[in-house]
């Protein structure tokens, strides 16, 4: 999960990272009086979109005053930026900017520890740089248990600053630690952070990525949520507890289990077709959850046919069936169906199949063969 | 004939009074796994499938002298499960548990590693050395004793692969589900090395997924350590960059762990990768021949 | 340092501890009112005082209803418990008792961590426990970076209790544990924790000691402190920066170092004198701390001669002389003092000393004989 | 002829341009300890008392081969300091400062203890060997080169006691303050092994106090692997219990702790406790005569 600059900016806060003063507004008007209420100089106004290269798309402008902060406002308010509509942006006092760095704490998965990313290189793709110059990033491994000790980040801040700036951003390091490690993070980010000519150190960009299993324990930041991360669908789908992705194509798919449902998408694309979807009905097969299934795939116009790939197990293929039977004298759907039940029972949940309109298939190529024909307009 | 669960594996199952841990402890004394006992906090003295329940996996052990333990518990308290395994000595450990959070598994795994155990998984299906022992939840009847052992970072993905090979007549060592999170105990490299060193594993099926840097780390490693005869398969071709595909684990972030560039690597070594499932088995089938 | 029940209750309570409610009153018409409050059942009326032995000394009464609590109260306020006044009294719902535990997490010395003591010999004192059935105590060692694991917690409730109730105390435990790690604590304890013949389980009495160095970090907790648990001058002395235990005899002690203060202590005895204090004035000899360290001593009219034990070190003797002229010459003091004086410089220091009344002494021993001497209205 | 420090240490002095750190590196350098660096972050590329000052340890072990600190930073930032200099790979790190909280020492231990490197205090006066190296507090003019070794939880008590053997003639092989706080990183048993095994030491003074049982396990572990001639002496005979005598470790709690069963315990192992303090020098000339 993912949340906004300003949200993210809060949580720093808390944690006593040097963040200049802002607020949000969802107005032109709002953005001109935030402007005069921070004294009147000049501000930046950022959109508030949960996508990367906000910059580089104009969602981020100077405005020299509160006025030039309302027409900022205004040009920015409305903007599309990668498919995503701004409906709120950040306005916060520029600052000077003498030097620039990059910190960043993420989970390292082959490390099996969150690691602190150091460079001098901030304001810049932290990627791109990892690509081309890795040798100017200091790469600090943190103890999962001892967390970020303030020696270790200072040997990382030395290593890139000095004197005064240094010290301070050791400091920062750990309270970044400590915002990353509070919040079940897997990505906590100041780029850049910024020195003034003055030797002023600030935080001003943030970028915070959660966990997905730490929600559980993080009411707060779960109800952070913004619904405009994902589409709908995805949104709905989580909300019963499916793994869904909106895709391009046209054939919708449910299949249990998150690998064979790649598997299955990746064997569409092989045959030709263009898969609708990922989505993983989990273990269980209760009827409700296929039901949920099968609206949020045939809301899409796109979606000309649909394909169950169901790997029984344990659980018995006719009871699969009939959960499937069910679901769809459920829900109205003109487009066909084609159902592979492999498992325990396949042959009895092949004949009860056998009396409804669902296109039965053995095996996971013939059933992606067919749903890809039948989404063409094709016969069974 | 096996890596890590066998005949002597004597079992206990951390949950076993749940509704997940009934079941499949059910399932697994049904294959043939030596269930020894159940635990569940505040339960110890019942029975349940005719085990004894403890309230401590120290208790369990003790009193049954059980050697690995499957854990059927809720994601918040699941590293607690491990570490509480851990430290009743228990050598392997399977924890089927999802949606462990990320910081937990960092935490569990130095201990899991300064105690000399295994862990398995979190969020995996187990593992199964077929007529032997089927510790976690990976259906009994699709697999087959054998000499193909299979490492899979999926669930039902695996299970259509192992009933592929057991339609073809090539029976297994041992079937293990690695696990889909970020951070699991026991990776590709784990059992390979484990799969080499069996004497009775002739050739090995590994099934990769998008994510991480683990298939291109186990490419390296079969180059340099391995010789038996292996086929690979990479889920998630397809996916789109910045979405997780159902597993934590399963994401493209940051351009990197894209299935194009795991499939380079294995191909870079000389590893054969099925493009579809369908072909796991004819491609192994060209390269492995079982014994007679 | 200490605080109160009633506090330590507050910080239990804030971790979740199942903690009975309850108020302090101080006075019996407030003790009425929180009784009624309180439903007007059965109450406790327990003295706050920071020394053990309340119960024995009469300070912890049941009473029936609000009419009885006033009473009780009226009792027990202005009660002496071992030297201390009774200046305040919780109130608290009076629990059935099925079974009495004890919890209890205290620094270990010898293994450097915390240790959770576990029995189920509760509501007694522990130490004795200890002495004569110590195979009662289950000891779980806890990692001082892992912490207590909820497991580890089980396996020492269930040692000592089983089901539901076993169940709930392992929770207490690491919530004891949160409440322990949190304040710096190198005591907390619950004696007794209680099952109630419904299966409840209640925190019914609550201590917490706190590790003094963790003071500093702790600004909640040090503003807790409650000045009766010392005599005034230990408090003054605190504030001063001095170390200072006040005792009953008549030879007053300043002395740099807390092991000397204590040998010179020991060796005023061991002459037959009777020391009136321990006190370390600490490394520096500034004038200033040796004014209100020999303020402090010379209120007591119990004091008849002063001795100052300083070793010198590498400060030099005739700087720390010149300090204790100086706040000599301050403090308007009627009492002979005896210096003695070791290390650099120390004969100028003795030629200055010369020139005062003060009485120089070469050696320890002839500093304390002379200053036995001098209390003891013998002559120099 | 020495344990822990001595002509080969070379010393970097953490927080040396602060007020104490300045004054006792300049001490330090006076005796002639090699003093080869100063730390304070921030201050990097500065020099104080000639030395070359940097920002982290990593760097002045790094540019000065550095083998042990002395640590003088705030009570706030000593655990840090402590496991810096261990990660810097530090062999002996001498700890002054005092008030350090209990439970961030309880955290620091066991990172010393895995890395092998010997932690002196906190809350001590450090150690000194006569003519080779002081690295502490300790007066350099109380002491001489000699064969006595001394060991104990005070400071000026230390002082006292080594200042009456310099008198007697009994030269010091290493005075070592080890602290009086309640957790220290090295405690009587190791100053004594330390001894033992030092072919130069030849007798030693061990200077107790109340609180605590170190000196009751120090009287076992001289009974059983100390053959030299061993003198104690215990601070605290008449401190009332449950007061906090100064030192945070000085404390008789519980009823443990007191000077009386320490006392007993030494004398039931045939070791020598001295009454008071000027009995000390007497008591060790009972049972060793120097050497020629």
């Amino acid at each position: 999960m993912k949340i906004h600059e300003y949200q993210a900016k809060e949580l720093f806060r808390r944690e006593g990272i040097p963040v200049p003063e802002g607020r949000v507004a969802e107005t032109p008007a709002e953005a001109r009086q935030i402007a005069e209420d921070l004294g009147g100089g000049p501000v930046v106004v950022k959109s508030q979109v949960l996508v990367g290269g906000r910059g580089k798309a104009g969602g981020v402008k100077l405005a020299d005053g509160p006025d030039e902060a309302r027409e900022t406002a205004e040009a920015i308010l409305g903007m599309k930026i990668k498919g995503l509509t701004v409906t709120r942006v950040l306005v916060t006092p520029a600052k000077d900017i003498a030097r620039e760095f990059y910190l960043g704490i993420v989970q390292d998965r082959s490390r099996q520890r969150p690691v602190l990313m150091t460079s001098a290189a901030g304001g810049v793709d932290i990627e791109e740089v990892a690509r081309t110059a890795p040798d100017q990033i200091v790469t600090t491994p943190i103890d999962p248990v001892l967390g970020l000790r303030p020696f270790q980040a200072r040997q990382a801040a030395f290593h890139v600053a000095e004197g005064r700036t240094a010290a301070q951003m050791a400091r920062i390091m750990v309270q970044l630690w400590n915002a990353y490690r509070r919040v079940d993070a897997n990505l906590a980010e100041i780029n850049p952070l910024i020195e003034t000519p003055g030797g002023e150190v600030w935080a001003i960009d943030a970028k915070i990525n959660f966990d997905d299993n730490g929600l559980a324990r993080q009411p707060e930041i779960a109800g952070w949520r913004d619904p405009a991360e994902s589409p709908p669908e995805e949104n709905e789908a989580r909300a019963a507890g499916l793994s869904f992705v909106k895709l391009a194509g046209n054939v919708g798919c449910l299949v249990n289990g998150a690998g064979l449902a790649m598997a299955t998408m990746d064997l569409i694309q092989h045959f030709g077709g263009r898969p609708a979807n990922f989505l993983d009905i989990g273990g269980s097969s209760s009827p409700d959850k296929v039901v949920t299934a099968l609206d949020i795939i045939t809301r899409d116009a796109n979606v000309k046919a649909i394909l169950f790939n169901i790997f029984g197990g344990i659980t018995r293929c006719d009871d699969v069936a009939r959960g499937i039977i069910e679901a769809r004298r459920r829900a109205d759907i003109a487009v066909p169906i084609v159902v592979r039940l492999v498992g325990t029972n396949e042959e009895e949940a092949r004949d009860l199949l056998a009396e409804t309109d669902l296109v039965p298939a053995a095996t996971m190529d013939e059933a992606v063969q067919t749903a890809i024909r039948l989404a063409e307009g094709g016969a069974a | 004939m096996s890596i890590f669960v066998d005949r002597d594996t004597r079992l206990v199952v951390q949950g076993i009074t749940g509704r997940d841990g009934g079941f499949h402890a059910e399932q697994m004394l049904a294959y043939g796994t030596r269930v020894v006992a159940g635990v569940t906090p505040g339960k110890g003295g019942q029975t349940a499938l005719g085990l004894p329940v403890f309230d401590t996996v120290a208790a369990a052990a003790r009193e049954t002298g059980a050697n690995a333990s499957c854990i059927f518990v809720p994601a918040a308290a699941a590293a607690d499960a491990v570490l509480e395994a851990v430290d009743a000595g228990l050598g392997t450990i399977v924890c089927i548990t999802e949606g462990v959070p990320v910081a937990d598994m960092n935490g569990v795994m130095p201990q899991v590693k300064a105690a000399g155990a295994r862990l398995i998984g979190p969020n995996c299906p187990g593992l199964i050395t077929p007529g032997q022992a089927k510790v976690g939840i990976l259906p009994g009847g699709i697999v087959a004793p054998g000499r193909v052992g299979v490492v899979s970072r999926s669930g039902t993905l695996t299970y259509e692969v192992v009933w592929q090979l057991t339609q073809a007549g090539l029976g297994q060592s041992t079937c293990i589900g690695i696990g889909g999170d970020a951070v699991i105990g026991t990776n590709f490299i784990d059992c390979l090395a484990a799969f080499q060193a069996d004497p009775e594993t002739e050739a090995v099926v590994m099934i990769g997924e998008i994510g991480g840097t683990d298939e291109e780390e186990a490419a390296d490693f079969i180059a340099a350590n391995v010789n038996l005869p292996v086929v690979a398969f990479i889920a998630g071709r397809t996916a789109p960059p910045g979405k997780r595909m159902g597993h934590a684990g399963a994401i493209i972030s940051g351009g990197a762990g894209t299935a194009a560039e795991k499939i380079a690597k294995l191909g870079e070594v000389g590893i054969p990768v099925a493009t579809i499932p369908s072909r796991i088995v004819p491609e192994l089938q060209k390269i492995y021949t079982p014994q007679a």
